[in-house]
């Protein structure tokens, strides 16, 4: 199993029946391959839907319904389209249960960085910044590292996305949630010690007495 | 009953330093046939209000392509990456405002709102040069209103009257701009007898609306 | 001539083909009869709807198709429905063109009072104070005096409905237009004299030298 | 699939002393099920935030009449005696907001805004004990969210999966309190198969929907 479906697979299992879902573009995507079926999860689409499914097979492919990435997407019978308002108004308003974001960063305090990385790359935060500030639940899914730098870190380097703390941070090597007391390690991925995923971070992680090893979905 | 005009006409009382709201999100939902004419136009140093400039060649990308943009509001513009050249290179401005907050400024400047508090920037480099205002000791940011000299709105159907309705995620920020500009310029998949799009059906009341753009139609 | 349509067939002047207009409750809600029939206007009412007509005839009415006062109305082809934010978004934003309300006082400096009388009727303001301060013009519609009592007066003992200056004040005696230097006195009734009108007045008026007499619609 | 449930089982979760949002405009969109519900529950001391409260025997005025309301809070009680006498007894608390504003409001409340500007009450009695926030000079009043307990909606349809649409001038305030109470029970005229709201039609998504509340039906 890569790296990323491991990932995927064990956000997959933080969804709960009912959950209004938004999974950022890329990797966060994957999550919705992972569910479970008796798990009926909505997932909305800041462009202004909730409902949507999966990229469009070929051949039922509209113009007019596209997930955030541009990407044609189908929806589900009981789906519901808005503007970016009221789709924000969701976002904020806490009836979003859940956001899976991808991470540049997440430091010590559990803040996420992940819009932009100065002089180098300035995408925009598009809905990011809301999303993180209002949902019920953010979830990061990212690498633990990238090329071999620590993306867990004391402190965050590039700009934050919110000063909110994020609830938790899923790797390949670790499943880790931010507290107050500081980043709890919950869970090391199999085959990975909690040596390995200290060496791996930057930020110094709370090791309660039992780690489990993390599960993911089937 | 008077609202149907050719695009050239729309385009043409759009001067050079407009300042324009576009509807759409990656191109979905944005008025191209009114973005070619205005490049076609050459319309120059203008001012684009929107989510995002979408990627070269397609829909907000076209002006960007073409150098016709002198500023830029928008959340992202991670997938247009000459919007990007243009921006480090100092030949284009960009705001970046995030998404939410773009939709809330431009919908209070249709909706006469001094402004809005939102948690969403706060303690980010977003909040930098604005106030912040607390309530019940929680930390908010006040973020203004946005408003333009012409909106270009996307719609599904379009009546003789100026009634709109959208299709699907094409919606997006189509309904906020169309409250939020002195001129509204509206361009329709179908343009329909008044009445077919029902009162509840209707997104965009026609008294908003100054004009419906007629597709070029080609006879003989 | 009554003095209710006198005052109503005054304003019905003040409307022009393609405005967006919105007419309070009672003695604003007559000047839609006497619209010439070349000028087309559109009728908001707050509750939600642009498109509305006069009260629907027997057999016509929906109870979900009413005015802002719960009385049954039509509705035009090419109305619009919306809900309580939407309609006051086009009464604050600048989109309604005129509003005709009723008032209980004007002052000198033209600001209306119509809401409450403390101490003895406390009705709340409804859409008022939007309506006024939203409106591009403002035209307040109502008999000269109370039982007597004058209602254009130096300044308001009545609770304001807003600090705008109001545009036009039509009564069954005269058409008085605030400006920044004060009531103007624009127009006397037929049969009706400048020292009549201001004996009726308790604000200074400004008289200027052709005071015209009332025009009324057909 | 879970949504609908019975009138009365929709009642015996609200507790006295509940804070309510209830849709409507003197009358018309006004869930009268859960209201003549809520009278024979007896249930007391609520807060209700609706626009108005009708006229006696109408609406929300029944609630009024059977005095089960501890404070109200709207934008017009001039049509409900009973209401003025209530208020002028020291029965019932009245607090009076411009229509506007209490959309607005209820919006804010839903849409996780910390407050809205607005011009509407400037320099009047509505403006005592707010704040005055200037934006390039203008005053307007910061005016705060609003949230309930529990939302009563009256929609035209609902699906099976709470998804609402409404009908004309019944919509009112009914899509603004769907977003911002705790819990939403909705009053639907008919319950419509999943899918037979268009996603265009929708206006309240199902997702903020707890109930639908079944009209009580009698068999044999």
């Amino acid at each position: 199993m890569d790296e990323k479906t491991l990932i995927a697979k064990r956000v997959a299992l933080e969804l709960r029946d009912g959950n209004l879902v938004n999974l950022g573009i890329g990797l966060p995507t994957l999550v919705a391959r992972y569910l479970a079926p008796e798990v009926n999860v909505f997932f909305q689409s800041e462009n202004g839907i909730v409902g949507m499914t999966a990229l469009a097979d070929e051949g039922l492919v509209n113009a007019d319904l596209t997930d955030a990435g541009g990407s044609p997407i189908s929806a589900v019978a009981g789906a519901a389209a808005f503007d970016s308002a009221v789709s924000f108004g969701l976002i904020r308003g806490g009836h979003l249960d859940v956001t899976v974001l991808g991470g540049l960063q997440v430091d010590q305090e559990g803040r996420l960085a992940n819009w932009m990385v100065p002089g180098k790359m300035v995408p925009g935060m598009g809905g990011a910044m809301d999303l993180v500030s209002g949902a019920k639940r953010v979830i990061v899914a990212m690498t633990h590292t990238a090329k071999g730098t620590p993306k867990i870190v004391k402190r965050c380097g590039l700009p934050l996305t919110s000063v909110r703390r994020v609830d938790l941070v899923v790797t390949e090597l670790a499943v880790i949630e931010p507290t107050a007391a500081g980043l709890v390690l919950r869970e090391v991925a199999p085959g990975v010690t909690v040596a390995q995923v200290q060496a791996a971070t930057e930020a110094e992680l709370i090791v309660p007495e039992h780690v489990a090893t993390m599960a993911v979905a089937g | 009953m008077k609202k149907v005009i050719q695009i050239a006409e729309a385009v043409a009382r759009i001067p050079d330093g407009a300042v324009l709201m576009i509807g759409g999100f990656m191109g979905v939902g944005t008025p191209d046939g009114l973005v070619d004419a205005l490049v076609s136009a050459g319309r120059r140093d203008l001012t684009v209000i929107a989510n995002d400039t979408a990627r070269p060649g397609v829909g907000i990308g076209k002006l960007i392509d073409a150098k016709l943009v002198r500023k830029v509001i928008a959340s992202h513009i991670g997938t247009n990456p000459e919007t990007q050249r243009q921006m480090i290179a100092g030949e284009t401005e960009v705001e970046l405002v995030p998404q939410g907050t773009l939709a809330e400024r431009v919908r209070a400047g249709g909706f006469g709102l001094g402004g809005i508090l939102t948690p969403t920037g706060v303690g980010t480099v977003v909040a930098e040069g604005k106030r912040t205002i607390e309530v019940d000791g929680v930390p908010f940011l006040l973020e203004l209103p946005l408003r333009a000299d012409f909106a270009l709105v996307k719609a599904k159907r379009g009546d003789y009257l100026g009634n709109l309705d959208y299709a699907l995620t094409a919606r997006n920020f189509n309904p906020l701009i169309a409250m939020a500009a002195d001129v509204v310029l509206a361009e329709a998949e179908a343009i329909v007898p008044v009445g077919v799009i029902p009162p509840d059906a209707v997104v965009t009341p026609s008294v908003v609306v100054d004009h419906l753009v007629a597709k070029e139609v080609r006879h003989g």
